[in-house]
């Protein structure tokens, strides 16, 4: 599948760009976390501790372990800061 | 209800009328506004608000349609704005109307504790030091245990 | 501190804006209106507040001095008024700043307890089965407890 | 002495006069309401209950059983609905 990869904030300035298409067949956001992260070293770096990352599927957080199942976007940012 | 997310500057005191105007069944009007803070120790030259078109909106809907499943609320406002903003500046307000006091001031607190920490805004801060991520506050997180 | 107990309406939306102007040191700003409220049930034609000169701004004075000693407070405005008021009328107003957002909630709902039970004013509401003055209610005493 | 005693809400009403000179002797705020009570009927109606009652001395909120020593103006009226 193809997925719309969206990272914001400072996950957005390790990887370099706001958004990028990702062709995978990973079965959940964390299979795609370790593909990403064997790619290059600016993904294991903004992937370096995911305690510090949030994920979302679609526009709905989520965690780590779910399933990209019909996913078209996902998005991967640090904890957020509003109001 | 409104969900705003702009990077226009808004009017507080001019929304803030607006929302109250008309509910002539709802008693009691909270408002809260956050505003840019300039700290002595270490002047804030601008903050930068990056937001997730379409996630944040919906973010926000979903919070205040929380709110008002929770409580008896005549009518629920939020703005909130993205981009660049100076010390000074308001970043957002969120506004309840209710029947009584303590349903307008528990949802407006409950707002605010959920679009802090589940609505999807990053704050960037520049400084004579440089440029740096506000950083996520525990107390945020722990907040959201209360509701 | 501002303290105003007057007859004449006042423009909620300019005092939050001239309240909120010029505290880029304070982050939070809460406010509260309260609306004479019209219920269908038993239409409102008006409504008159009575208060003690004197007593009634020393009381809020008070009130706002123990806000201001209890929490962390760059400011509190209270605006209240007096005599007669018609459904969708504002009655009143508190506004507190503070660098962070729970100490303007809870001051502000401090505020509003105690000005619900300890600031000598008295409703009356007329309507068309003739004038009645507002009973005080056990729960507003009760909020008291929580402080 | 001569006390300022003002009346507001329905013990104004009842009594029908928001404020009127009275020259005591009574030490405490119930011994001037028990002076009061005795000289007419609406006194005895306006205080019949003194728990649906308040009081205060020079402006301060106090209790029925305060001395008046030193006291200038001493207010009754309900249980305040501000807000």
């Amino acid at each position: 599948m193809t997925l719309d990869v969206l990272y914001f904030a400072w996950v957005r300035e390790r990887i370099g760009v706001p958004r990028e298409k990702v062709e995978t067949s990973a079965a959940t956001v964390m299979d795609l976390v370790e593909e990403l992260r064997a790619r290059e070293e600016r993904y294991a770096v903004a992937f370096g501790d995911l305690k510090a990352l949030r994920v979302a599927i679609d526009q709905e957080l989520t965690e780590f372990d779910a399933s990209l199942n019909g996913a078209r976007e996902v998005a991967f940012f640090p904890p957020m800061t509003g109001g | 209800m409104r969900i705003v997310v702009q990077a226009e500057p808004f009017d507080f005191g001019a929304e803030a009328n607006r929302f109250a105007a008309g509910h002539t069944d709802m008693g009691a009007i909270v408002t809260f506004t956050g505003i840019v803070r300039d700290l002595a120790q270490n002047p804030l030259d601008r903050m930068v608000i990056e937001y997730y078109p379409g996630m944040t909106e919906k973010a926000l809907e979903k919070i205040a349609t929380e709110a008002q499943e929770r409580w008896f609320l005549g009518d629920v406002l939020v703005i909130h704005r993205h981009g660049d903003l100076r010390p000074g500046d308001m970043i957002m307000m969120v506004a309840t109307a209710a029947p009584h006091r303590v349903d307008a001031f528990e949802a407006a607190e409950y707002l605010m504790d959920f679009l802090k920490s589940r609505a999807p805004f990053w704050k960037q801060e520049f400084t004579a030091d440089g440029a740096e991520w506000v950083a996520s506050k525990d107390e945020d997180e722990d907040a959201l245990k209360r509701w």
